[in-house]
C-alpha cells in the first residue's frame, strides 16, 4: 500500500492571507475615527449600520437562497423599536437595541414560517408586500409612531466620554457590532452548516437526502437575518437620531437588495462594500453634478454604475476584486465564479489536472 | 346594491391597469425568465411616446400603434444593450438589474419629460356608458378591451405559434435552444420586444386615468407584481385575472372595511395572495416548476 | 464528400488544456465511434465541434468553415448534438420538445415532418404516450430518448451524440443503435458517437477514434479495432487480456 | 445687517444650505428649490447683502431623512452654514440636530409640528399651518353651505389629520374621508362611495397626480359637487393642466400666493420679475410652476430677514424673521404682507378664489386668519 | 484493486434484529393519474449487493425516491425492521440511508472536497451555536470528518481533484464524487441509481468492487438500479425486476434472468443466460 496523499493542511484562519487581510482591515477600521472629521464619521457609521443589514440579507439571499425584498422594513422595525423603547420607556440605548434584536427574532419567525412554503420569487413578492405596507402602517398609527414626521431623539445617544466624541463612540460601537456579527455569520456559513446551506439553496432534494433539515435551516436563516437587520436598523436610528416612514419605503428595500448583490451576496466584505456604495454613491453623484436636474442625473449615474457592476462583477465586487488581485499576484484562482457551469462561464480550476489520467493514478496509488 | 355593483365595476376597471402591467411582467418572465422591476417605467416611456405623438396631431389609434411599436423596439434594445450582458442564470443579479433599470429609466424619463403630471387625453374619447344605474367611462371600457385583446394576442403568440414556442424554449434553456439553431440573443431580444409592446398597452391604459408622469406606474407596478403572483407568473390569463381580482378586492376592502381605508386596503390583497400561494404555490393559474430526482 | 474535418483542434478550460491538436475527418454517411476513458476529452471534443467550447484549429462542416461561428449558426448549418446531461426543456411538454426539434429542420424537409414524427413514435413509443406531459417529469431513460429524438427530428447532416446509451434499458439501447444504422441510410445521416459502451458502438460504427488524454491515440475501421488488443484491454474490460495488467495507456500511446 | 459688523469689514460669503428633494418620490418639488435659487442668485447679482454674497449650497435628499441628516451635517460641519432651508415633511425629524447646533432651519411647508417654536427655537416655516386651512374651510362651509355633506380626500398622513382636526375644530365633520398613499391616482371606487353617500361638497387636500386625476374623473362621470381645493395645490400645473379647465371650473380655493401660470397674473409686475429672474438664471423650465414661485417667495423672505438681521448669524436671522411686519413679498397676492406671528409663521392672510374656467377669480375681501380667530 | 486504508472506516451496526435490510410492502404512488409504482412488495437481504432492474420508466428511480423519503407513498417501507412511514427524508438519511442520483447531482457552489463532505452532515452532532462560536467540539468534529473524507477520496481517485470546482469534472468523475459523498455518511443502506452509466466496463467493475469491499467492512447493504445487466448478474445476490410500476419477478440473478416475463419485457429474447448483451 502506498502512503496516502497527505491531507492538505489547514491553517488557523488568522494565518491565512484572508484572515490577515481581515485583521488589517479591522485595524484600519479602528484607526479611522481618530483620523477623520466627525462629519465623515457620521457617514462611515451609516455605512457600518447598513452593512450590518446587508450582511443579514447576505445570509438570507446568498447562503440560504431565499429572496427578501422587504429587509428595509425589517430595518425599520428595528429602528422604530429602538426609538420607541428609548422615548417611551426611557430605556438606555443598549437595552433598546437588545429589544430590537428580540423583536427582529420574532419578526423573523413570523415571516419565516410562511416563507418556508412560498420560496423563490413568490417569497420575493411576499416580502415586497411587507416593504410596501410598513410605511403605511407607520403613517397610520401616528399616535404611536409619530406619523409622517416620525420620531426623533433630542440628541445623539452616544454621550462623549473617556476623551472620545459622541461620533467616535457611535462609530466604534457600530464597528464592534458589525465585526462581531460578521464573525458569527461567517462561522455558521462555513463548515458543516455552510455546506448544508449550499445544498438548501441549490438543491432541496439533495439536501434532504444528506440529512439536512431544510425547513429548519431556512427558518434559522430568516430569523437570524431578521434579528441582524433589526439590530442594524436600531443602530442606524441611533446614528441618524430619527425614524420616519419615508426612510423605509420600498426603494430602501430594493437598494439593500442591490447592495447585497453588488457587493457579493456570499461575501462578508462585500456587505461593507455594497453598503458603502449605496451610501456614498448617491452623494458622490450629486456632488459632481451641480445644476438643475442634478438629482435625476445623480440617480441615473447611480443606476448606470450599479448596472455596470452587475454586468462586470456578477459575483459581487468583493469577489471580483479579490479575483483580480489574485490574478495580478499571479496566484492560482481558488474558486470558480459563483455561477459555475453552463456554456458562458469560463471555469477555472485550482490545480492543473495531473498529466496522467486519473484511472492510472489510482491504480498506481493502490498497487 | 347599485353601489356594490358600481364599486365592483370600479375595482375591475382599476384592475385593468394592474392586469395590463402584470401581463407584461408575465410575458418578460416567460420570454426571458426575468422578473422585470423596470416594466412600469417602460410603460411610462411608452405612454410618453404616445403622448408626444398625439400632440403632433396623429389620431389616437395610430398613436397607440406607434407607441406599441416604439416600445417593442425599446424593449429589444434594452435587452441587446443591457440585459444581454447580465449573467442570466443568476436570479439575484437579474432582480438587481431590474432595480437598476427601474432607477435609471425613471431618472431618464424625469430628465426628458419632467416630473409634473400631464393630462393624457383618452384615446377612446371622453364620455360614459350608462346601464342599470351603473356607469363606465369610455376610457375604462376601451382600456379593458385593449387589455383583453393584448392578452388574447400574446396567448395566441406564445401558445399557438412556433415563434412563441421558440421564445419559451430559449427562455427556459438557452444552451439547449442554441443546439437547435436558436440564437439566444436574438430570441430573448424578441421576447423583450413583445413585453415592451404589452407594456405599452399598460401605459396607454393607465395614463389617461392616472395622469402622465414618470411616477405614474410606481404603485401599479407593486399591484401588478402582486397580481402576477396571485395569478401565477407563468400564466398570462393568471396575470390578467390576478390584476382584476386585486383591483376588486382592494376596492371592496376600502369600502366595506372602513378601518382599512384607501391605504391599508392593499393589505387585504396581500393576505389573499399569501393564502392562495400557501394552497397553490404556483398561483391561481400558474404551473409549478417541475423538479424531480 | 467529407462531412467534417477538424484540424489541430485544441481546447482549454481556463489554464488547463484538454484537447491537444486533434485531427479528425468524417466522411458523409459514416458512423464514427468516439472512444476513450473517463476524462479523455470526448465530451469536450463534441462541445468544441458544436462551438460550445472555445477552441483553436480549423473545423469544416460540409465545406464550410465553422470555427468562429456561434452554436446556433452551426446548428442551422446542419450540425445536431445530443448533449451530455440531455438538455431537455423540462418545463415544456414532451410534444413541445419534439416540435422544437422539428422546427429546427431545413426548409426542404418541412414536408416530411409528419412522417418523421411517426417514425420517432415508432422507435420510442413511450414518448408518444407521454406527449402531453412535462418533460421534467420523465424518467432518466425517457429523457434520454427525448433528447435523441429531438435531435433527430431536426434532421441534421451530422449528428454528435454524447453517450446515448446512458440510462437506456438494454432493449431500448439496441433498438436505438439499430435505428441509427437505418437512419444513416434513409436520411443520409453522419454520426459521431461518443460512447462508453465500446462493444455496442463498434458494432454499428464504420470507424472508431480513440481519444486518450485529449489526443487521438488510435484510429481505424471498427472491425479492426474490435480485435485490437490494447483497445480490448482498456475499454472492453477484458480482465483476461494480458494488456490489462500492464499499462493500457502505454499500449495506446504508440 | 442694517449696520455692518463692527471691527473688520467682513466680505466673506454668507453660507446657506438647502437640502431639498430633487429625485425620488417628491422629485417634482425640485421646482421650489429652483425658484429659491433664482431669488438668491438674483440677490447676489445685485450685490448680495451689504456687499456680502450669499453662498447657497444645495444637496438632494431624495425625500429620504437619512440623506437629509447627511446633508444637514455637511452644511453645518463642513460648509459652516448659518441657516438650512428644507422643503417640508422630513424637515421635522431634521429639527433636533439643527437646534442642537443652533443653526436656523427654514422650511417651506405647512406641517403643524413646524410651528413648535418653543421647543425648537431655531426652526421656522413659511406656509400657513394646514390646520388653519381646515378651520377656514369649516367656517366657510358653515356660512355658505350649512347643510353640506362633506367628503374629504387627502394623503394618508398627518396633513390630512391636521386638516380634518381643523375642520372638526370649526364644527364640520366630513361624512366621508378617503385618504390614500402619495402617488395613488385612481380613486374611482372612492368617488362612487362619495356619490352613494350623497356627498355634495368635496374638500381635496392632496398633491399631484391625485388632485388632477380625481377632479378629471369626477367631471367625466358627471359628478359635480362643490369643490374646495387646498390653497397650495390649486394651481395650474398641479390641477388645472392635468384635469382640464372644465373639470376645475367653479372650484374654490383659499390662496395666498400667486400662480405664474394664471393668465390674470400676466400683467403682474412681481410675476414678471419672477419670470425674468427664472429665465436669467437658467430655470426657465419652471416658469409656470406655482411651486417655483413659492420657493422664490421664500427666498425673498429670507433675503429680507438677512437684510434686516442685526448680525449675520443664525440668531440674527431669526430675530429679523420674528420681527417682520408689513413686509412686502413678490409672491403674495396683492394687498398681503408678511407679518411674524404665531408659531414663527409669516403668512396669515388668504383670499378666497373661484376658478372661472380660465383663471382663479377673487371672491370677496382679503381674509385675515387672526381676525377670524383661527390663529391667536 | 482498491482497498480500504484502515479500520477507521469500519463501522459496525448493532445487529438488533435479523430483519431484512429493507422491507418494501405494498408500496404505490401515482402522479396525476399515472401509476408509477403499484403494490410493490419485496425484501432486500441484509449485506452485499442487490439490484432493481427494469425497462425505462418502470419506476426504479421512483422506488428509490420513496425509500429515501422524497415522495410520500402508499404502503410501508422498513429499514432493518424499523418502519419509516412517518420519517421525513432527512431523518431517513440520518437513520442510515444514503443515495446517489441517476443524473449525478452535485452542488455547483462547492468544490469536490466540500461536495464529498456534505455527506457527513447527517452524522455530525455539533449544532449551530457550537459552530457559530467555534466551540472546540465543533472544530474537532469538523477536522475529523475532513480527515475521514480525505481518506475515502484516496481510493476513488478524487484527491487530486479535491479543490476543483465540480463544474469542471468529467461525467464519470462526478459519479465518483457522488459515491464518495454517499459513503462518507457510513450508511446502512446505500442506494445507487445507475452507478455504472457512463463508465467503461472496466471502471464500473472496479467501482462496484470497491463499494462491495467497503460494504463488507461496515455491514452496509447496497441496492443498485442498473441497466448493465451483465454487471448486475455478476455482483448482485438478489434482483427485483420492475415493469410499468409492478414487480415482475424477484429472486437470485439466475432465476430472474431465466424468467420468460423478464426476458420479454426487459432483456430481449436473444439474451444469453449471463445477461451479457449480444
Ligand atoms: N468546465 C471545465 N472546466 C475545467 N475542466 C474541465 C471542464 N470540463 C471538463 N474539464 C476537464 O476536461 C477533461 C475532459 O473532460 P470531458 O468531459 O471531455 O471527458 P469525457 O471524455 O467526456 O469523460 P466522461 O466519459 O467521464 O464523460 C476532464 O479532465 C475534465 O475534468
Ligand atoms: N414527479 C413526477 N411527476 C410525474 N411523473 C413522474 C414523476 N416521477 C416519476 N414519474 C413517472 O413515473 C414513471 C417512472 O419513473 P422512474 O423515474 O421511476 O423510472 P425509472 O424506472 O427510473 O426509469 P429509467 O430507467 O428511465 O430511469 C415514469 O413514467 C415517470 O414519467
Ligand atoms: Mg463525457
Ligand atoms: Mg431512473
Amino acid at each position: 500500500m502506498t502512503p496516502p496523499v497527505p491531507y492538505p493542511l489547514e491553517r488557523p484562519w488568522f494565518r491565512t492571507p484572508r484572515g490577515l487581510g481581515t485583521l488589517a482591515l479591522l485595524l484600519i477600521g479602528v484607526c479611522v475615527p481618530f483620523l477623520v472629521s466627525d462629519y465623515d464619521l457620521f457617514n462611515a457609521t451609516r455605512v457600518l449600520a447598513i452593512a450590518l443589514g446587508v450582511a443579514g440579507l447576505n445570509l438570507l439571499v446568498g447562503f440560504s437562497g431565499q429572496i427578501s425584498v422587504g429587509h428595509g422594513a425589517i430595518l425599520g422595525i428595528g429602528g422604530y423599536t429602538t426609538m420607541l423603547m428609548m422615548l417611551n420607556l426611557d430605556a438606555p440605548w443598549p437595552v433598546a437595541l437588545a429589544g430590537s434584536v428580540a423583536v427582529g427574532l420574532l419578526v423573523g419567525v413570523v415571516i419565516g414560517i410562511p416563507a418556508l412554503k412560498l420560496g423563490g420569487l413568490n417569497l420575493g413578492l411576499f416580502t415586497i408586500a411587507i416593504a410596501a405596507v410598513f410605511p403605511l402602517l407607520m403613517n397610520r398609527f401616528s399616535d404611536f409612531t409619530g406619523g409622517t414626521v416620525g420620531l426623533a431623539l433630542p440628541t445623539s445617544p452616544f454621550t462623549a466620554q473617556a476623551g472620545l466624541t459622541s461620533a467616535q463612540l457611535g462609530y466604534l460601537f457600530a464597528l464592534a457590532s458589525l465585526a462581531g456579527t460578521l464573525g458569527l455569520l461567517r462561522n455558521i456559513t462555513t463548515g458543516r452548516f455552510g455546506r448544508a446551506y449550499a445544498a438548501v439553496r441549490t438543491n432541496r432534494i439533495l439536501a434532504m437526502a444528506n440529512g439536512v433539515r431544510v425547513p429548519q435551516l431556512k427558518l434559522i436563516a430568516f430569523v437570524v437575518s431578521a434579528a441582524v437587520a433589526s439590530l442594524a436598523g436600531g443602530i442606524l436610528v441611533l446614528v441618524l437620531t430619527v425614524a420616519t416612514p419615508d426612510s423605509y419605503l420600498l426603494t430602501f428595500s430594493l437598494i439593500l437588495l442591490m447592495a447585497t448583490t453588488v457587493g457579493g451576496n456570499r461575501s462578508w466584505i462585500g456587505a461593507i462594500v455594497g453598503a458603502a456604495i449605496v451610501v456614498y454613491l448617491p452623494d458622490f453623484a450629486s456632488d459632481v453634478l451641480p445644476g438643475q436636474a442634478s438629482g435625476q442625473f445623480a440617480q441615473l449615474i447611480f443606476a448606470v454604475l450599479l448596472g455596470v457592476c452587475l454586468i462586470f462583477a456578477p459575483g459581487g465586487l468583493a469577489g471580483w476584486s479579490s479575483t483580480l488581485a489574485r490574478r495580478i499576484g499571479g496566484l492560482t484562482v481558488r474558486r470558480a465564479p459563483a455561477t459555475a457551469g453552463g456554456a458562458r462561464s469560463a471555469p477555472v480550476r485550482t490545480e492543473p489536472r495531473p498529466e496522467s489520467p486519473p484511472a492510472l493514478t489510482r491504480k498506481e496509488a493502490n498497487r | 346594491m347599485t353601489e356594490f355593483f358600481q364599486i365592483l365595476l370600479d375595482g375591475l376597471t382599476t384592475g385593468t391597469v394592474y392586469a395590463a402591467l402584470a401581463l407584461a411582467l408575465s410575458v418578460v418572465f416567460q420570454g426571458t425568465g426575468m422578473l422585470n422591476f423596470a416594466q412600469g417605467e417602460l410603460a411610462v416611456v411608452a405612454a410618453f411616446i404616445a403622448y408626444t405623438v398625439l400632440l403632433g396631431g396623429i389620431p389616437p389609434w395610430l398613436a397607440i400603434l406607434i407607441a406599441v411599436a416604439a416600445s417593442a423596439v425599446i424593449g429589444a434594445l434594452l435587452h441587446v444593450v443591457v440585459v444581454r450582458w447580465v449573467d442570466t442564470r443568476n436570479e439575484g443579479v437579474l432582480m438587481a438589474m431590474g432595480v437598476a433599470l427601474l432607477l435609471g429609466i425613471s431618472a431618464l424619463a424625469s430628465i426628458i419629460w419632467g416630473t409634473d403630471p400631464r393630462s393624457f387625453p383618452s384615446p377612446f374619447g371622453s364620455g360614459i356608458i350608462q346601464f342599470a344605474g351603473l356607469r363606465l367611462t369610455y376610457q375604462q371600457a376601451g382600456g379593458a378591451l385593449l387589455v383583453i385583446v393584448a392578452m388574447a394576442l400574446t396567448a395566441l403568440l406564445f401558445q399557438k405559434t412556433p415563434i412563441g414556442l421558440r421564445l419559451r424554449a430559449v427562455a427556459q434553456n438557452a444552451p439547449s435552444a442554441a443546439l437547435l439553431g436558436l440564437s439566444a440573443p436574438v430570441w430573448l431580444a424578441l421576447g423583450w420586444a413583445v413585453a415592451g409592446a404589452v407594456g405599452a398597452v399598460a401605459g396607454v391604459v393607465a395614463a389617461p386615468t392616472l395622469g402622465l408622469s414618470p411616477q405614474m406606474m410606481n404603485f401599479p407596478l407593486l399591484m401588478a407584481l402582486s397580481a402576477a403572483t396571485l395569478g401565477g407568473l407563468t400564466s398570462r390569463v393568471g396575470a390578467v385575472v390576478g390584476g382584476l381580482l386585486i383591483g376588486v378586492v382592494t376596492a371592496f376592502a376600502g369600502r366595506y372595511i372602513p378601518f382599512l381605508g384607501g391605504d391599508l386596503n392593499i393589505v387585504v390583497a396581500f393576505v389573499l395572495i399569501v393564502i392562495v400561494l400557501l394552497i397553490k404555490p404556483g398561483g391561481l393559474f400558474g404551473r409549478e416548476r417541475m423538479v424531480r430526482a | 464528400m467529407t462531412m467534417l474535418i477538424a484540424e489541430d483542434l485544441c481546447a482549454r478550460y481556463g489554464g488547463v488544456q484538454v484537447l491537444h491538436g486533434v485531427d479528425l475527418a468524417i466522411a458523409e454517411g459514416e458512423i464514427v465511434a468516439l472512444l476513450g476513458a473517463n476524462g479523455a476529452g470526448k465530451t469536450t471534443l463534441l462541445r468544441a465541434l458544436s462551438r460550445q467550447v472555445a477552441s483553436s484549429g480549423a473545423i469544416t462542416l460540409a465545406g464550410t468553415r465553422i470555427d468562429g461561428l456561434s452554436t446556433a449558426r452551426v446548428a442551422r448549418l446542419g450540425l445536431g448534438h445530443v448533449p451530455e446531461g440531455r438538455g431537455t426543456f423540462t418545463e415544456l411538454t414532451v410534444e413541445e420538445n419534439l416540435r422544437l426539434g422539428a422546427l429546427a429542420r431545413p426548409r426542404n424537409l418541412r414536408a416530411r415532418t409528419t412522417s418523421d414524427l411517426e417514425l420517432i413514435a415508432e422507435t420510442f413509443p413511450v414518448l408518444h404516450e407521454m406527449r402531453a406531459r412535462q418533460a421534467g417529469a420523465l424518467s432518466g431513460g425517457q429523457a434520454q430518448m427525448l433528447a435523441v429524438a429531438r435531435a433527430l427530428l431536426a434532421r441534421p447532416r451530422l449528428l454528435l451524440v454524447d453517450e446515448p446509451s446512458l440510462g437506456l434499458a438494454p432493449l431500448t439501447t439496441l433498438e436505438l443503435f439499430n435505428r441509427f444504422q437505418s437512419l444513416r441510410d434513409a436520411w443520409s445521416l453522419t454520426i459521431l458517437l461518443a460512447e462508453q459502451n465500446a462493444r455496442l458502438s463498434l458494432r454499428i460504427a464504420d470507424r472508431a477514434i480513440v481519444l486518450s488524454r485529449g489526443r487521438v491515440a488510435l484510429e481505424g475501421p471498427a472491425t479492426e479495432l474490435q480485435d485490437h488488443d490494447a483497445l480490448r484491454a482498456a475499454y472492453l474490460g477484458d480482465a483476461h487480456s494480458p494488456a490489462a495488467t500492464s499499462s493500457p495507456e502505454g499500449a495506446l500511446d504508440d | 445687517a442694517t449696520e455692518p459688523d463692527e471691527g473688520a469689514a467682513d466680505d466673506s460669503p454668507i453660507v446657506i444650505g438647502a437640502s431639498w428633494p430633487q429625485s425620488g418620490p417628491l422629485a417634482a418639488a425640485a421646482a421650489g428649490l429652483h425658484g429659491f435659487q433664482a431669488y438668491i442668485e438674483a440677490t447676489n447679482a445685485e450685490g448680495g447683502i451689504d456687499g456680502r454674497q450669499i453662498e447657497l449650497v444645495t444637496a438632494d435628499d431624495g425625500y429620504d431623512p437619512a440623506r437629509l441628516a447627511d446633508n444637514q451635517r455637511s452644511f453645518v460641519e463642513k460648509d459652516g452654514a448659518i441657516a438650512v432651508v428644507n422643503f417640508g415633511g422630513i424637515a421635522v425629524p431634521g429639527r433636533p440636530y439643527l437646534n442642537d447646533k443652533k443653526v436656523a432651519q427654514i422650511a417651506l411647508a405647512g406641517q403643524t409640528p413646524l410651528s413648535d417654536v418653543e421647543n425648537f427655537p431655531y426652526t421656522r416655516a413659511f406656509w400657513p399651518d394646514v390646520a388653519w386651512e381646515g378651520e377656514l374651510h369649516a367656517q366657510w362651509l358653515k356660512e355658505n353651505a350649512p347643510d353640506a355633506v362633506v367628503g374629504f380626500i387627502g394623503f394618508n398622513n398627518d396633513l390630512s389629520e391636521s386638516h380634518i382636526a381643523g375642520l372638526e375644530a370649526g364644527g364640520v365633520t366630513p361624512a366621508q374621508v378617503a385618504t390614500v398613499p402619495p402617488g395613488t391616482a385612481d380613486l374611482s371606487a372612492q368617488v362612487s362611495q362619495f356619490q352613494a353617500a350623497g356627498v355634495n361638497t368635496v374638500i381635496i387636500n392632496i398633491g399631484a397626480p391625485t388632485i388632477g386625476a380625481v377632479t378629471a374623473y369626477m367631471d367625466e362621470i358627471g359628478y359635480e359637487p362643490t369643490l374646495l381645493l387646498a390653497g397650495n395645490m390649486a394651481d395650474f400645473v398641479t390641477v388645472v393642466d392635468p384635469a382640464g379647465a372644465e373639470a376645475v371650473r367653479d372650484a374654490y380655493a383659499f390662496h395666498w400666493g400667486k400662480d405664474p401660470a394664471d393668465p390674470k397674473n400676466e400683467e403682474d409686475e412681481a410675476t414678471q420679475a419672477f419670470v425674468a429672474a427664472m429665465t436669467e438664471h437658467g430655470y426657465e423650465k419652471d416658469i409656470r410652476q406655482a411651486l417655483a414661485f413659492n420657493g422664490y417667495g421664500l427666498g425673498a423672505a429670507l433675503v429680507e430677514a438677512l437684510k434686516a438681521a442685526p448680525e449675520l448669524t443664525a440668531d440674527g436671522l431669526l430675530e429679523a424673521w420674528d420681527s417682520m411686519e408689513d413686509t412686502a413679498n413678490p409672491y403674495l397676492q396683492d394687498g398681503m404682507t408678511l407679518d411674524a406671528g404665531f408659531g414663527g409663521r409669516l403668512i396669515f392672510q388668504v383670499q378666497l378664489t373661484q376658478f372661472d374656467g380660465t383663471s382663479w377669480q377673487p371672491q370677496g375681501e382679503l381674509i385675515d386668519l387672526r381676525e377670524l380667530g383661527i390663529v391667536e | 484493486m482498491m482497498t480500504l486504508d484502515s479500520d477507521a472506516t469500519v463501522r459496525t451496526h448493532e445487529m438488533t434484529t435479523l430483519a431484512p435490510a429493507l422491507t418494501i410492502s405494498d408500496v404505490g404512488i401515482g402522479f396525476r393519474g399515472v401509476r408509477a409504482l403499484d403494490d410493490v412488495s419485496f425484501d432486500i437481504p441484509r449485506g452485499g449487493t442487490s439490484a432493481v432492474i427494469g425497462p425505462n420508466g418502470a419506476g426504479k428511480t421512483t422506488l428509490f425516491n420513496c425509500i429515501s423519503g422524497i415522495y410520500r407513498h402508499e404502503g410501508e417501507i422498513a429499514l432493518a425492521g424499523r418502519p419509516m412511514r412517518d420519517m421525513p427524508a432527512q431523518a431517513r438519511a440520518v437513520a442510515g440511508i444514503a443515495r446517489t442520483f441517476q443524473t449525478p447531482t452535485l452542488l455547483p457552489d462547492l468544490n469536490v472536497f466540500e461536495n464529498v463532505l456534505l455527506g457527513a452532515h447527517g452524522g455530525m452532532r455539533a449544532g449551530m451555536w457550537a459552530a457559530a462560536l467555534r466551540i472546540g467540539r465543533a472544530s474537532r468534529e469538523e477536522r475529523a470528518v475532513r480527515l475521514d473524507a480525505w481518506e475515502l477520496m484516496g481510493p476513488l481517485g478524487l484527491q487530486p481533484l479535491a479543490l476543483a470546482p465540480v463544474s469542471s469534472l468529467a461525467h464519470a468523475d462526478r459519479r465518483r464524487v457522488e459515491i464518495a459523498r454517499a459513503l462518507l455518511s457510513r450508511p446502512q443502506l446505500l442506494l445507487l441509481d445507475e452507478p455504472a452509466a457512463g463508465l467503461s466496463a472496466d471502471e464500473a467493475d472496479e467501482l462496484l468492487g470497491f463499494i462491495a469491499e467497503f460494504g463488507a467492512h461496515s455491514d452496509m447493504t447496497s441496492l443498485l438500479v442498473e441497466h448493465d445487466v451483465g454487471l448486475v448478474m455478476r455482483v448482485a445476490r438478489f434482483v427485483a425486476v420492475l415493469d410499468a410500476g409492478r414487480l415482475l419477478a424477484s429472486g437470485d440473478p439466475a432465476t430472474v434472468s431465466a424468467d420468460p416475463l423478464v426476458i420479454a419485457a426487459y432483456l430481449g429474447a436473444d439474451a444469453p443466460a449471463d445477461g451479457e448483451l449480444p
